[in-house]
């Protein structure tokens, strides 16, 4: 196993954010340890506490996993192919001569699918660096009405940066759909086969649009990366995809977009949720054969005071 | 540099601190009472902020289509019409029905009941959206066609997998095997529960970790250009 | 070119697919085949209760709870239920906590001639018509419909209706079905009309909602229910009326075959080609 | 004079055949179709704006001032979205979004720990030896494709690959339970993917029967210019070549 929890000779940068964790997570265990003592009746009763726990935990260590990298702290990450693809796709479209298609779904941002499509974004954003460094003309779809003026800026500054600012055209490059669903969904898979897109990568939180998307591309013969958190989704894009980003790959592409090393130190946390989860699920049977119930535990209100 | 980039990011963080201690903190009925009359305000001011996102939106197709009118020659403009015709016109019976709710409140119109609008609704957006949406019988089809191609053992297990589901659901199984029903129920409740169970769990920590990302400034992408 | 490549090509031609598909569904519905569709117990059961416990002259009260877009699944079973209880000599009041009700309900009408003929409105059947409220407009008509209606959907006076004489509260009706598109009709009326009254349920359902309803029927909350498009079909075997359920069935059955024939050519071809080339093809 | 509704009738049915039209070959009429859709939509999209901005902003303030006060920020940091169109002050247009994303991310962040990670860790705690040999099955099937699936899925913390003849158990353990898990959710695709025809298959004959059967003429009329349409366009770029 390579994890390792060690901060040796940490610069003063990281001693002050260790410093700051721990008053916090002091500040946060004295108010627990306090409430129970003075019985206040610190959390909603309807929320289990467990449910707080973990999310604290996660943020907490995810944040030391990301002082580490900050410290100069490396370590091996796997692949995922669905990744390293979309380079090829820009580069196989700039060959063809025909566009690069990103879309990253619909509705407003404001709703609890706001993670995906921030994690579009990063992806969109990667694609418009390697539309830059490749040449290749991107259009950018989308009906997510708050993120507009992010994808123009997104696109343009992956043309600018990349010394092509010709290449960037706001009508062409960037357009808006509607926040109605079948509405952008028959626009963008009009889009798709009229335009005759080499690559189409569709990453976002997405509904029965996507196999309309992966139909469309695949009538011009797209060369196709998908992803998606959202369960129902996962087998369309899997099965009729080129590549798939399946399940939470899609926020860890958007880490690895950023090229930042403290970003992707980051899913260093998912990781550790998932090797907990397999703890709890483990001791779980464990204590079931000695007839203790861990989820009742798990599901424990606050019933103090 | 700050109130352009750090003074947003701040706003972001702690919207999500106070939201978060809003839902998980009760303290007492007064302070919880208190609480959950600021996350209702927090959540109106998201509505409020995308009702205006949504009118940007709507202004942003208007310009796309008015360029396209100019510079679109014959293939486009037409349809770049009919675009512009139809969303002005909705529009204008929309913003009709919501004058007539404040200047008539005895007609009881408002923007969804006013008759043209309606009409437009229900004969043109109704039968498009659900056209859309049906459309995937068509898709589907073709995607099993091509997608269930044994090309390795991994293919050919998603491959019996599929052809159980589809002869349990329809009655055409039961002729062939009357245990093709059972098997599908089986498999809908046993495998396929437990496949999507890792990926809920993980999808559930990478939202975690993103907001993360977002509470200590290091997502950025959603502010667009790097200055 | 070779012959399987030349069936590749004619195969993988999405029209052929696509207007097959179209025929697979559109022509069993317009022509019902009737294939042969196993009878579930759960609607078996349903079937039986109604023959065993309603006798002539007994009321059923039913709840027309969808939008036009669940007709396809709803219909068939509120047909077939309707003409059973019509066979049994039963008497229907019908009403709707929705406002699409009346749409849906004139909809079903004008389907079934067969099933409404020799039958009087207003004798052996009456419409309510859309009813507001929700919740609360289930309970204050399972105290009393006379009390929560004045006029029916086409605005004759209730008083003036002589079904209406006979039945007025919860406790006058042998029998309840609420034929419903969404979870919390059941709810209401579980609450409402059951908890208080125990006036027996009958529970009509899309498949996808079925689950969430399961329990009212194992608590004996509800008789038994009738699930999505199968349990219409199945239903209509039961009353012997060929109508959408089966058309659908067919429809279903036809469609599934043609997309598994489509999978098993295309594998044919696939190692076909791949055996005849011998290793020169696809990776 | 026909009436609108017959009108409205027949346009429903014509927009549903040029919009299936677009799976044979993309054409005029689909075109049109696709661009009124949208015209529409955004008209729709728009008036429901101004419709939710009505209800949630202008009728409280109206009213109650004192208490609902504080939407016009939010008003505010809405009109702020125009700023956009700026090339000076586009940034601005970052605190209306900021706020939104925080609230949708914040959402997202209370109800997952429950949801995707607590109820599901109880929901996986299951007895692996029960006198029912077909539920002891069930049970050890969603313990190791749960486990298998999560292992699967690690990016940065996992067993290293050993040296030859070194055998490590750790890795072993990976190595089937990742397998487990890859396979259980193909299984998990296959099935979730055939399910879905069915729904597919109902809703198509739901749309038959509500716009197309009624209206049979209107119908085959649209579609026979849809494929005299597509016709054309076969022809005209061939001739085009």
């Amino acid at each position: 196993m390579n994890i390792s929890f060690e901060v040796i000779k940490a610069s003063p940068q990281a001693k002050n954010k260790l410093l700051a964790l721990a008053i916090i997570v002091i500040l946060l265990v004295t108010v627990i340890v306090v409430g129970a003592l003075l019985k206040v009746k610190l959390f909603n009763p309807k929320v289990p506490v467990s449910s707080f726990v973990i999310l604290a935990t996660l943020l907490i260590v995810g944040y030391l996993f990301m002082i580490q990298a900050m410290e100069g702290v490396t370590f091996p990450v796997r692949k995922i192919s669905a990744f390293d693809a979309i380079e090829e796709g820009v580069a196989r479209s700039v060959e063809m001569g025909r566009p690069v298609h990103v879309t990253i779904g619909y509705g407003t941002i404001s709703s609890s699918m706001a993670p995906q499509y921030v994690a579009g974004l990063g992806v969109l954003a990667h694609v418009a660096r390697l539309a830059g460094k490749y040449g290749a003309k991107l259009i950018a779809t989308l009906g997510v009405p708050e993120a507009i003026a992010s994808v123009e800026e997104l696109v343009r500054d992956g043309y600018y940066s990349a010394g092509r600012p010709e290449l960037y055209n706001p009508t062409y490059n960037v357009r808006y759909f509607t926040d109605q669903q079948f509405a952008y969904a028959s626009a963008v898979q009009a889009t798709i086969v009229r335009e005759n897109v080499g690559a189409n990568i569709v990453v976002g939180p997405f509904y029965a649009e996507s196999l309309i998307f992966m139909e469309a591309g695949n009538m011009t013969g797209a060369f196709q990366i998908a992803g998606t958190a959202r369960e129902t989704q996962i087998p369309f894009f899997v099965i009729t995809a080129d590549y798939a980003f399946i399940g939470e790959e899609i926020f860890a592409a958007g880490a690895l977009a950023s090229g930042d090393r403290v970003v992707l130190a980051s899913i260093r946390g998912q990781d550790l949720g998932k090797l907990i989860t397999i703890a709890l699920v483990v001791l779980g049977i464990i204590l079931l054969g000695l007839g203790l119930k861990l989820s009742d535990w798990l599901n424990w209100v606050w019933t103090v005071g | 540099m700050v109130v352009r980039r750090v003074l947003p990011q701040f706003i972001v963080s702690l919207v999500i601190i106070l939201m978060l201690i809003f839902y998980f903190f009760y303290i007492n009925d007064d302070v919880a009472k208190t609480f959950s009359a600021d996350d209702k305000a927090l959540s109106d001011w998201a509505v409020i902020i995308s009702s205006f996102a949504l009118i940007v939106g709507g202004v942003d197709i208007f310009r796309f289509h008015l360029t396209q009118l100019r510079r679109g020659g014959l293939k486009q403009a037409p349809f770049s019409v009919v675009t512009l015709i139809a969303e002005l016109t909705m529009v204008v019976f929309g913003a009709y029905g919501l004058a007539l709710s404040y200047l008539n409140p005895a007609l009881g119109i408002t923007i969804t009941t006013q008759p043209q609008f309606r009409w437009l609704y229900t004969y043109v957006y109704a039968p498009s959206d659900s056209a859309m949406y049906s459309i995937l019988v068509f898709y589907i089809a073709s995607a099993s066609y091509r997608a269930f191609r044994v090309r390795n053992p991994m293919a050919l297990l998603l491959l019996i997998v599929a052809i159980i589901v589809m002869l349990g659901n329809t009655s055409l199984g039961a002729l062939i095997w009357p245990g093709f029903l059972p098997l599908r129920d089986w498999i809908m409740t046993i495998p396929n529960t437990a496949a999507f169970r890792p990926i809920t769990i993980g999808a559930g920590l990478g939202v975690i970790i993103l907001g993360l990302r977002m509470l200590v400034w290091r997502e950025v992408s959603w502010m667009g250009r790097r200055e | 070119m070779s012959f399987l490549s030349k069936v590749e090509k004619v195969l993988s031609a999405r029209e052929l697919l696509y207007t097959l598909l179209l025929v697979a569904v559109i022509a069993p519905i317009l022509s019902p085949i009737g294939l042969p569709i196993g009878i579930s117990s759960r609607t078996r059961d349903v079937y039986n209760y109604i023959e065993n416990n309603l006798k002539p002259g007994c009321h059923v009260y039913v709840e027309v709870y969808y939008e036009v877009a669940a007709r396809g699944e709803l219909e068939p079973a509120l047909m077939a239920l309707t003409k059973q209880f019509f066979d049994k000599g039963c008497k229907i009041v019908y009403g709707s906590l929705i406002s699409t009700g009346p749409i849906v309900f004139s909809l079903m009408l004008a389907g079934a001639p067969d099933i409404f003929a020799g039958k009087e409105y207003g004798k052996d059947y009456v419409f309510l018509g859309y009813i507001s409220g929700g919740e609360s407009a289930a309970a204050s008509l399972a105290k009393s419909i006379k009390g929560t209606v004045k006029v029916d959907n086409y605005g004759n006076p209730l008083e003036t209706l002589p079904l209406m004489k006979e039945v007025d509260s919860a406790t006058d009706f042998d029998l309840v079905v609420i034929v419903s598109s969404g979870t919390d009709t059941f709810n209401y009326y579980v609450r409402q009309w059951y908890t208080p009254y125990h006036t027996p349920l009958l529970f009509a359902a899309l498949s996808v909602i079925a689950p969430s309803i399961e329990p009212f029927v194992g608590a004996k909350q509800a008789i038994g229910m009738i699930v999505g498009q199968r349990g219409a079909a199945e239903y209509e075997l039961l009353v012997g009326r060929k109508g959408l359920g089966i058309a659908s069935m067919d429809a279903q059955s036809i469609s599934h075959l043609l997309i598994i024939v489509f999978i098993v050519l295309g594998n044919v071809v696939y190692w076909g080609m791949r055996v005849t080339s011998r290793g020169g093809g696809r990776k | 004079m026909i009436s609108w509704e017959v009108l409205g009738a027949w346009l429903g049915a014509a927009l549903v055949v040029w919009i299936y039209s677009f799976v044979y070959r993309d054409n005029v009429f689909y075109k049109f179709a696709e661009h009124l859709f949208v015209g529409v939509a955004a008209g729709y999209s728009i008036s429901l704006a101004l419709d939710s901005l009505n209800r949630v902003a202008i009728k409280p303030l109206s009213t109650n001032p004192a208490v609902s006060w504080h939407y016009v920020i939010a008003i505010i940091l809405g009109l702020l979205m125009f700023m956009k169109y700026s090339k000076k002050y586009y940034w601005l247009a970052r605190y209306g979004v900021g706020v939104n994303i925080a609230v949708g991310t914040a959402l997202a962040l209370r109800t997952t720990p429950m949801a995707n990670i607590v109820r599901q860790i109880t929901a996986t705690i299951l007895p692996l030896w029960t006198p029912d040999p077909v539920t002891t099955l069930n049970n050890w099937l969603l313990v190791l494709i749960t486990l298998g699936g999560l292992t699967y899925f690690l990016f940065t913390i996992f067993p290293k690959k050993p040296e030859a003849g070194k055998p490590s158990l750790p890795y072993y353990v990976y190595r089937v339970l990742y397998t487990i898990g890859i396979y259980g959710m193909m299984v998990g695709f296959g099935a979730l993917f055939a399910n879905t025809i069915m729904t597919r298959v109902g809703f198509l004959i739901s749309i038959y029967l509500q716009y197309l059967q009624p209206n049979a003429w209107a119908s085959i009329t649209a579609a026979l210019l849809a494929a005299i349409a597509i016709i054309a366009g076969i022809v005209m770029g061939r001739s085009r070549k």
